[in-house]
């Protein structure tokens, strides 16, 4: 599990590769978390190259959303492969983040 | 600052057919994921030393059944059939985690139960006939004492030694890793190399004192004594492969299929709880208990929040048959 | 209409002694009184089924021990040696209810933890002498195969016929007396006569093959062989006695001791919680896991809520050991 | 188990004899929810014959006692044996129930 960092104006674009699974989830956990400590609500996650997704996983995007909704951020999905998005599917995911195409639209989608 | 969004439009490039083979392939992964999860230097070295327990298992039965037809000796035929019933386990539970992790979604239409049923079957029966014959040989060894093939019992002494190095070596190695981090699987394999050291060091102990005494008739009896010792070592490994490793393997392919259910509800409840602090299940006979902590907004009514957790409550239990579930109020992380 | 009520003042004629002997009379009360609660007809032929089991049993070993003199049957001696054990168990799980119910509660002022130690400890250890001692003639009996006296054989097998049909009687009895009512004790030993008779048709298989066909050399094997498969049903037997019974009334005891340490947090949190809908208690390994289901009033602030529960949780996680206690708002009965 | 019901004045007495366990507390439970569902909730338990009680024996009692309060009834226990009476204080009950050692002190009490 790679994550690395970027910052697009006022909105933190978080990439993940490889797997996001009951090992590395808490590491993606603590990630977020620090980030959403620091004020930062308005994130973006960009899903191009994860290539797997566990429950465990899906309860740490769960549990992020619930934290900068109530400081009125967001949480936007980006370039999901089509099977992470099926377990997003199945999980009933889908109705609660905004999942784009492209990362641009996702980032310029939090401007007013 | 939210955008409206409607799902499965802004994402084009994808197929959407959203079946519950996706779901079996889903929870597949997890399984292998687990236990096989290769993207740190520790999980390599955890499937590494899946990998070198297997190959070394089954390598090992080549020389093993030299010895036997050499030696005679029932203790050498026993220990060879139990690590046989060994691998056999491991290669069903190998192969199964192979197939779940290729996405091959296809043959798992029926679900789990099927497969486990199917490989606890091959390995019980297996293990059934192994113990059949290993009894069939005792008694026939009681009936007429015989002496060991020298040669034979010395070869078997040799790889013997060789095989209580190299599970020893195992032992160890695992025990190291299960310490760095916490895994069933790599606490179950370490315990099972413990075992097959000891009974590896018992089939040597019974080949150096037949060996050694050879020249006293009672010496033709230490080879079936010691084979009825490694029966009941035969048993007990079969027995703990189906019943903890197997079952575990599977058990947890259900944990995660629940999972998945639980998330979906929690994603239905979404805007009422405040944040999710943990999600515990445990099964015991056909029922699934679980236990959901949330986190509500303190200035709400308890009467509100009783609703929301009724609401949820039948809802997931409509969902999951024998589920017992229990949301507890948290006002910090548990698990 | 409510008077200030001063503990101990209104009731002058009771000592007020309060030890934590008394809890540990308590508990032992309690156990006595699940299993033998003499007050209806059904506890008092409840009694009556566990004593007739234990004398029948009892009994039964002497024509077993003249039988075993007579015949030399390897399968005999492991049946009489799996009965003996199973009655040595039964006898001391029955002296410690006994002593329970007697409120002799000055040799228990350790708990009950020396005493499951105790008990355990002597069957285990005649267990494994029985043992060895049937493996030894088995293995001395492969040497030299020998043919059953044929007196005690007939003997054997009239006794066996009226031990499978006791305990076969026993069998439907109890099933039925468990049928009209739930109790885990009662079906506990309804499958232990079911065993019980299964292993004893084991025996006069056994015995009656040998001696319809005496004149065949092979027939000296019948009995060892017998005695291979008694000797499972001796470890599985024990095993079980152990494991279960002896276990669970010592768990229910303890349960009982719990359960006054929860009743008096409920005590001291009375004006906090509407209404007790439930406690349930399990053990897992070392730890406990406690669920009360308490009702609250609808129109209180979760954040009060909260508070209650966290702090019942804090008080009686520091009164149990190793104890997970989750406080589950209800608004109607569980269990 | 026994259990017998009589009426002084506007006082329900209960009279208990016998074994209040796992198994009897149940018949006690339904009996005292009977009486409390028809509006009775002055109750007078006299413990003379009470032999034993178990933990689900005082589980009775607390649930009913909450019933009885919430409806500003109280249940009052009378006679009680030794052993009952320190069951009672191990379990922290004494604190919360008026005990008498006379029945007719007991019923008395009710009067305002």
């Amino acid at each position: 599990m790679d994550i690395s960092e970027r910052q697009k104006g006022s909105v933190n674009v978080i990439s993940l590769s490889g797997r996001l699974d009951a090992y590395s989830s808490n590491d993606v956990e603590a990630r977020l978390n620090a980030i959403i400590d620091s004020s930062q609500v308005c994130l973006t996650v960009n899903m191009e190259k994860l290539e797997y997704i566990s429950s465990s996983g899906l309860r740490v995007f769960l549990a992020a959303l619930k934290k900068v909704r109530k400081q009125n951020g967001d949480i936007k999905l980006v370039c999901m492969r089509p099977p992470i998005r099926e377990v997003f599917d199945i999980a009933g995911f889908t109705q609660l983040f905004s999942i784009f195409d492209s990362e641009d639209i996702a980032v310029d989608s939090f401007l007013p | 600052m939210l955008i409206a969004q409607i799902p499965g439009r802004e994402q084009r490039n994808c197929s959407q057919e959203v079946s519950i083979r996706t779901l079996y392939r889903v929870t597949a992964e997890k399984v292998m994921d687990r236990l096989f999860a290769c993207t740190t230097p520790e999980h390599r070295a955890k499937e590494q030393s899946i990998f070198i327990g297997l190959a070394l298992g089954a390598f090992g039965l080549i020389p093993g059944t030299i010895t036997i037809v050499l030696s005679h000796s029932t203790t050498l035929m026993a220990d060879v059939l139990k690590n046989a019933g060994l691998v056999l386990a491991t290669f069903f539970a190998w192969m199964s985690i192979r197939k779940m992790d290729r996405g091959d979604s296809s043959n798992y239409n029926y679900g789990y139960g099927k497969l486990e049923n199917l490989s606890s079957f091959i390995v019980a029966t297996a293990m059934i006939i192994a113990q059949v014959f290993i009894f069939y040989h005792i008694i026939e060894r009681f009936a007429h004492p015989e002496e060991l093939g020298e040669m034979g019992t010395q070869l078997g002494i040799i790889f013997s030694s060789i095989a209580v190095l190299s599970s020893a070596w195992l032992w160890k190695h695992d025990h190291h890793l299960a310490q760095r981090e916490t895994s069933p699987m790599m606490e179950s394999l370490w315990r099972l190399y413990r075992i097959k050291t000891i009974s590896t060091l018992l089939v040597l102990a019974s080949l150096g004192i037949s060996l050694a005494f050879r020249d006293h008739t009672w010496a033709a009896y230490i080879d079936p004594i010691g084979s009825i010792i490694l029966s009941g070592f035969l048993i007990f490994t079969i027995y703990s492969i189906i019943s903890s490793s197997v079952y575990d393997l599977l058990d947890r392919t259900l944990e995660e299929s629940l999972q998945l259910i639980i998330l979906r509800e929690l994603a239905a409840y979404f805007s009422d709880y405040e944040a999710l602090h943990g999600i515990r299940s445990r099964r015991s006979g056909g029922n699934v208990h679980i236990e959901i902590f949330l986190e509500f907004d303190g200035e709400r009514k308890m009467s509100e929040i009783q609703k929301v957790i009724n609401s949820m409550q039948a809802s997931l239990s409509s969902r999951i048959n024998n589920s017992h579930i229990f949301i507890i109020p948290a006002t910090s992380p548990v698990c």
